[in-house]
């Protein structure tokens, strides 16, 4: 998958210079930031076996409620943002709750979760958009620091691309190494990425997600119950707590989701807010090796599946072909799923003729 | 009687617009507005509720769409309903089948945009400005570019410039000066808010231009006329060599630090929808208000002996949805006009009039 | 004093009572054999003590105290661990996380992985099981897993260790192996309650023996008393004659040959085999044979990777299970509940399921001849079922798989493949089983048929052969049948054939 | 199911009388045809133990290409029909290929059908909307013939309701019974519901369907497949082509349903047409019985479920809570799927103690 990932950039890069501009970077990094929080929580639900539908409806309920209550109550943000989030948790308790105590499936549950939720956030702005927060802006967009990229300039002005020499605009800083008449003399090698704090909360919640997932025990049981509930449960797993917490997770950070994309984009508008996105999230996690058939799931899979379809997104944007953006989003899903699919198979058939081979020497 | 609810929001978000909030049904005088339905730009939901209103309300005799779709689904969802006779429509801009519909004399007549001149002049007086040329803007910072008031006796005519300009064969426009420089190439971008046949128009507007003006411009439509795929392509521009942009915001309140970021950067103008309170410079386009009182007047003359009245809009999120209704009911409730649409407002109308008559 | 009393507990499921006020008591360091029929209601009770069900009536008592087992981690609590009769692992997870699911070393939540490991080995050395523990589950047989289970209920160092069929997907090496480790509990202490359908085990462990019927203790006999002839009693109820129905039949033309069949995994060796109508062959092995390999092949389960197949003289491609069907080869599967039925639908139904499209005309429902067929196949097999319409899933193990073989009388075989086919079903259902074979092959059919329990691949087949690591290491005539000859070329003590 | 639909009916009628106007009857009875057709469709995999996430996308991208070939080809209608119904149908043949042939998951692979049929869809409009379906109206629309229903017009004016006489416009023909002056003398008791060819597709297509799952032996394999997959083969199903025959059965309904829609709403939109309807042809599904494990599933109880569903969306119309319509239809799902459950809890119970109380006597 990663180098699937390579494959996209460089081919982008190579033949659309622009897209490695510093600040397109960031954006990419920002916005695979974002739904890379989403992805991380519904990677724990498929993780389960499970699934959740109802991710952009909650994102979008979340929105509306943060600026509701920020708006309409006075809400200071800090608290503003625990409350929207404390009560995704919560949905994600009461999705826990139907599945496991019900017994009902997950799709179907979510289903009426992204019914429900969507139409409570349409009701809760009550048919107009929701804003007011630009305030936070900071949250997103404060430039924390940057890191130097080697050769970015290089491609940029169209060295290394099959195109022309782009004439760069002159009040465009940092590409040129400058003499000290001010003169330009020749390309910086390296240039500045900034960094926004979106990065910082993903690397976090990876991270805790990661070490969550595979040093834990929680982890473990959570694998285990994925894959065969019923031996979890006789083993003495306590499967249902277990498939509550992670719906609780998934939405949670769907929260978290929420409340960061809202401040992004600055405006939610209930009815169109977060659409598809459980879709995006979902592609993602399967991209990343996760298995709907539970049991298994990398987090650092997750988070480059959703760098892939952003960069794809992004690619697709240079490329200009924003109408088969969707055709080419899922084409190359499906492309990874077959590549994945046949890798697997060819890497088996291979281990079988060996140890055929193996046997044949031994009994030789 | 939600389902108008274009209040604007307490948190001071979108949904201004001098609109008021309206109790339906509303009343004064002969005639009354029983609904404001918005269908979230699904042409499916359009339709729906355009049907759901004919059942709802038996006495209806007059209907209203305000975005492009609107009409021809009203039209289908009456003629289906067998009441071409009982209910007279109205609509907003220019879709094929609206103006077949007034040729026909089943729809009483539209009121029409000009979304060629969007594009063609956005591109000129953005050429202009990157170039660093002067440009008349007036005091307001608005330009208007008058609506028009298709009726049965111009359909056909206008029908057929609006092919014309389809198969990009339309002229130019007069320009406003002749003495532009163009020279240096530059690059340019025009965003609207979502895909539709009339930003199409617009679109073949800005194509027009290109050559006069030797500019590239870049055009999008939103697919799904979220705020969010306006931010993507406002942001991506930042880092691109765009000199200038003309956008049509979705979502102004909450737009304000996007646009002004862009207004650092490079020269940017507001069409269709204005976002009066960011650096824009200046604001081309339909005052929608404006054309909404002239939506108002035809449905005066649609039914002259007065009666209810469904008004049908897409996104009440947006801006010109909401200054278009209120429009129409302003006029139906014969309300003034606000003051600040009033502003180069009159000449507009006026000259609007007299180009339909 | 006994460690452990049950009295007189009771439970009901939807359409039957499963335990009608059993009792049952365990001295510390004793071993306990619990023998029944099919569905008499044992797993039941040991799921009871496990926690995995709760008793509708009755009282568990340990130490004289009575305790409430409400679930897994209770029972666990009182030191009472259950080795299930169906595996129930993780097979994403490594041998050591199964061992230790549920009870993992942990400092906060954190893993001890080292730890883990380290006692994941010694356990897997006590069962004899010669793997890593890091060794993935995926990549072991059935019959290793089934020893992966039993480690795991030895990691738990249980008071009261119950074992439910642990020996039925094991071979005669690793049963014996499995018998020195309850001795040695049983030494240490522990009490052993141990589950089998394979009597001839039970006097190698057992102390005392539970006999259970139709959910009701049946009685009990003490160390001294255990005698074949006197549990088979208690189980059913009465005596039964001759065990091993076999008559010699006449073999007639070959219907079925292999010739240089590859069978994918496993070495890929050529198979060679030939079957002769009215012909019952055994096929024996050790855990992990390829037996189950073979027979999927043949039914075209598995693609075969060279080699030819003839049924009745003509060649057959075996690309899926229909080419089998098409040319009269028939498979009764290892694992009836996955591969033999559709649990969740009527035994009608499923008798029916492979000749409905022959007795269809247009592709319509042929309602007439599903019910004739069904009611004769029921009354036929004697499948006890209160009719064609009842839910196979609520039927218990020997009438499930009396309707597999249903499925395919009702569209007479001429080749069948038994896999397995007595595995965990008792001996009243098994000896009818046996007769049903004698019969097919007296009719002419030729089957072959697969098993790991010693008894009877001796005493039904008129020849065996016996695999060894995915090959046929030799054959043998009825008369040259004996456990030592089996075992012989089963561990591949001798190459050359025998024949 | 059925009692939640009366009921629905019931009570909407009884508040607001005009949900019984016949033009209001025909317009439900003709939009539950049309979203019955692609929930029957959709049944057919989720009885498989599949499912079909891209519907939605396939209307769009069939609703476009007919409007394509008609226009800008000048195909004649029937042939463009023939031609965007066949491509669908070969589009599930693909489906079922990649999920049977290569193992991949059918949420994966109409994950990605979702969005590659939407992009395609988008591509082949050209970014514009679809038209011209106008010629075909009387597909739609013609009135082939009207059945009479009784005491329609009593509750319409209001003798039943909660609510005051809702006095009738003058020349509204039919509700009142005249004397021979002309002059009114009493209600009819009977009003006459107009009828369009949609409900006779639906009828037919749910009937073969109904037949092909019931009767046949197809659906009988069908149904063994969607619940034990592998004993299915092990019995000598063709379980594969089983499998891809439901998908095509699926997505050529889906065509139908495109072609209908199209015809019927007048103008495709390629980036919102259709959006969702998966969903909602699931969840028809759902409330009609289907078992998204597979196995189980009635043709009239999907036919009910879309019924719930459209009546439903018809009454929040009627009641003015358009902005909480999402949030009712998922509630509603939500508390007919739960509902369902504890019924069956509750049969369950029921039934064990009847047979306990039966083996008690049997044993005394
Ligand atoms: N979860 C369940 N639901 C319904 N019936 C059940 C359930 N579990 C067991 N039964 C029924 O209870 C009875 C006793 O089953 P149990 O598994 O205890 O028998 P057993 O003695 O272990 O048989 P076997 O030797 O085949 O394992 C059987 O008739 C079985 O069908
Ligand atoms: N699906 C599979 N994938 C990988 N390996 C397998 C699979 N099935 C069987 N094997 C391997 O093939 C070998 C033969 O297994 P097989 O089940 O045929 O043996 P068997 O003689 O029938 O034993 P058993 O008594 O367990 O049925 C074993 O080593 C097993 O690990
Ligand atoms: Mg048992
Ligand atoms: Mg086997």
């Amino acid at each position: 998958m990663l180098i699937l990932l390579i494959v996209i950039c460089v081919v982008t890069a190579v033949f659309r210079p622009r897209f490695v501009e510093p600040g397109n970077l960031a954006n990419i990094i920002r916005w695979t930031s974002l739904y890379g929080v989403m992805g991380i929580g519904v990677a724990f639900v498929i993780i389960t076996g499970g699934i959740d539908l109802s991710i952009g409806s909650m994102l979008a309920l979340v929105g509306c409620l943060f600026g509701v209550t920020m708006a309409q109550y006075n809400l200071p943000p800090a608290a503003a943002i625990c409350l929207v989030i404390a009560m995704s948790t919560l949905l994600g308790l009461v999705y826990g709750l139907l599945i496991t105590k019900l017994k009902l499936q997950p799709f179907v549950v979510t289903l009426c979760g992204l019914l429900i939720l969507r139409g409570l956030a349409r009701a809760t702005a009550g048919g107009s958009s929701v804003g007011g927060f630009s305030k936070l802006g900071y949250l997103i967009n404060y430039e924390w620091g940057s890191v130097p990229v080697p050769f970015l300039p290089w491609i940029n002005e169209g060295y290394w691309s099959f195109h022309k020499w782009i004439p760069s605009r002159g009040d465009q800083p940092g590409h040129f190494a400058l003499n000290d008449a001010g003169e330009r003399i020749g390309l910086d090698w390296y240039d500045w990425v900034p960094l926004h704090p979106p990065i910082i909360y993903l690397a976090v919640i990876a991270v805790v997600a990661a070490i969550l997932l595979n040093w834990t025990v929680f982890g473990r049981h959570l694998k285990a119950l994925g894959k065969n509930e019923q031996a979890a449960r006789y083993s003495g797993v306590r499967t249902d707590t277990m498939v509550i917490i992670s719906y609780m997770i998934c939405t949670c950070l769907a929260g978290v989701a929420g409340v960061l994309f809202s401040i992004d984009i600055g405006s939610v508008m209930p009815s169109t807010f977060g659409n598809f996105y459980e879709l995006y999230a979902i592609a993602a996690a399967v991209l990343g090796g996760c298995s709907l058939r539970g049991g298994e799931g990398s987090i650092i899979g997750v988070v480059i599946g959703t760098a892939i379809l952003r960069v794809l997104q992004n690619s697709i944007e240079m490329w200009s072909i924003q109408e088969l953006e969707f055709a080419v989003v899922g084409g190359v899903i499906l492309i990874g799923v077959i590549a994945d699919e046949i890798a697997r198979r060819i890497i088996a058939a291979r281990r079988a003729r060996q140890e055929a081979a193996l046997l044949e020497k031994q009994t030789a | 009687a939600i389902g108008c609810s274009s209040e604007s929001n307490p948190s001071g978000t979108s949904g201004g617009g001098g609109t008021a909030k309206y109790d339906f049904p509303v009343t004064h005088g002969k005639y009354t507005v029983v609904a404001l339905r918005s269908d979230s730009g699904n042409h499916d939901r359009a339709k729906q509720n355009a049907e759901a209103a004919i059942s709802k309300y038996p006495n209806l005799n007059c209907m209203v769409g305000l975005y492009a779709y609107n009409p021809p689904t009203i039209l289908r969802a009456v003629e289906n309903a067998g009441k071409l006779d009982d209910i007279k429509i109205v609509g907003f801009d220019e879709d094929i089948e609206t103006l077949k519909g007034i040729e026909e004399g089943k729809i009483f007549g539209t009121v029409v945009q000009q979304p060629f001149l969007f594009g063609f002049k956005s591109v000129e007086y953005l050429s202009a400005l990157v170039r660093g040329e002067e440009v008349d803007v007036p005091e307001s910072k608005i330009i208007y570019i008058p609506h028009r008031v298709i009726r049965p006796d111009n359909a056909a005519q206008f029908k057929a410039d609006i092919e014309q300009m389809m198969a990009g064969k339309a002229p130019a426009p007069k320009l406003e000066r002749d003495d532009y420089d163009t020279k240096e190439p530059v690059s340019l971008a025009f965003l609207t808010n979502t895909v539709d046949p009339f930003w199409d128009l617009a679109e073949q507007g800005v194509r027009c231009a290109e050559p006069i003006f030797n500019a590239s411009c870049d055009v999008y439509h939103p697919p799904t006329a979220s705020a969010e795929e306006q931010k993507r392509f406002i942001e991506r521009k930042l880092n691109d060599d765009c000199q200038g942009l003309a956008l049509s915001p979705i979502d102004k309140e909450n737009q304000q630090t996007l646009i002004n970021r862009a207004c650092e950067k490079m020269k940017v103008i507001c069409h269709d929808s204005d976002a009066p309170e960011t650096n824009r410079l200046f604001y081309i386009g339909t005052g929608n208000y404006l054309a909404g009182r002239a939506v108002g007047k035809l449905v005066k003359e649609a039914i002259p002996d007065g009666g209810e009245v469904a008004i049908f809009v897409g996104k009440l999120e947006q801006l010109n949805a909401q200054e278009r209704s209120s429009g129409v009911i302003d006029e139906l409730l014969d309300r003034p006009i606000p003051p600040e649409y009033a502003i180069g407002g009159d000449a507009a109308a006026e000259a609007a009039e007299s180009k339909s008559e | 004093m006994p460690l452990l009393e049950v009295c007189n507990v009771s439970k009901r499921f939807p359409g039957v009572k499963a335990l009608k006020g059993v009792s049952l008591s365990i001295a510390a360091g004793q071993s306990v054999a619990v023998i029944g029929e099919n569905g008499a209601g044992k797993s039941t009770l040991m799921k009871i003590l496990a926690g995995i069900q709760t008793p509708d009536e009755g009282e568990i008592k340990l130490d004289g105290r009575p305790v409430e087992i409400r679930n897994v981690r209770d029972a666990e609590k009182f030191g009472i661990a259950l080795i299930h009769q169906e595996l129930n692992l993780c097979d994403n997870l490594d041998v050591a996380a199964n061992i230790f699911l549920g009870k993992e070393p942990r400092t906060f939540g954190f893993l001890r992985r080292r730890e883990m490991e380290r006692r994941a080995s010694e356990v897997l050395r006590q069962v004899g099981l010669d793997i890593p523990p890091t060794a993935s589950l995926a990549s072991l047989s059935i019959g290793h897993r089934q020893l992966v289970e039993i480690a795991k209920a030895l990691a738990s160092d249980a008071q009261v260790l119950i074992m439910d069929e642990p020996t039925s997907s094991l071979s005669t090496g690793e049963v014996e192996n499995l018998f020195r480790v309850i001795r040695t509990l049983r030494d240490r202490g522990v009490s052993v309650v141990y589950i089998s359908h394979r009597l001839s085990e039970i006097h190698h462990v057992a102390d005392r023996v539970v006999a259970l019927r139709d959910g009701c203790n049946s009685g009990e006999l003490e160390k001294d008393q255990i005698t074949h002839e006197q549990m088979v009693r208690l189980m059913v109820g009465r005596d039964l004659d001759q065990f091993f129905p076999h008559s010699p039949h006449e073999a007639g033309e070959v219907v079925l040959s292999a010739r240089g069949v590859r069978v994918r995994g496993n070495g890929a060796y050529p198979i060679d085999l030939q079957l002769k109508a009215g012909e019952i062959v055994g096929l024996a092995g050790l855990v992990g044979a390829g037996r189950t390999e073979l027979l999927e092949t043949l039914f075209g389960v598995r693609r075969t990777l060279g080699g030819s197949v003839e049924v009745a003289g003509q060649a057959v491609r075996l690309q899926s299970p229909r080419d089998a069907i098409a040319a009269g080869l028939f498979l009764v599967p290892e694992d009836r509940k996955q591969d033999g039925l559709v649990i969740e639908m009527t035994v009608g139904e499923n008798i029916t399921l492979p000749g409905l499209m022959r007795a269809s005309t247009a592709g319509m429902l042929p309602t007439r001849w599903e019910k004739t067929t069904a009611d004769e196949m029921i009354q036929k097999l004697r499948i006890k079922t209160p009719g064609p319409g009842q839910i196979i899933q609520f039927l218990s193990g020997g009438n499930q798989q009396k309707a597999v073989i249903a499925k395919w009388l009702a569209i007479g075989p001429k080749v069948l493949l038994l896999d397995e086919p007595t595995r965990g079903i008792d001996i009243g259902a098994k000896h009818e089983i046996y007769e049903m074979m004698e019969q097919l092959a007296h009719q002419g059919v030729a089957i072959l048929f697969a098993s790991s329990e010693m008894e009877e691949v001796i005493g039904m087949s008129d020849r065996m052969l016996v695999m060894h690591e995915g090959r046929i290491a030799g054959e043998l005539r009825r008369d040259q049948l004996s456990e030592e000859a089996i075992m012989r070329l089963a561990t591949g003590a001798t190459t050359a054939a025998t024949t």
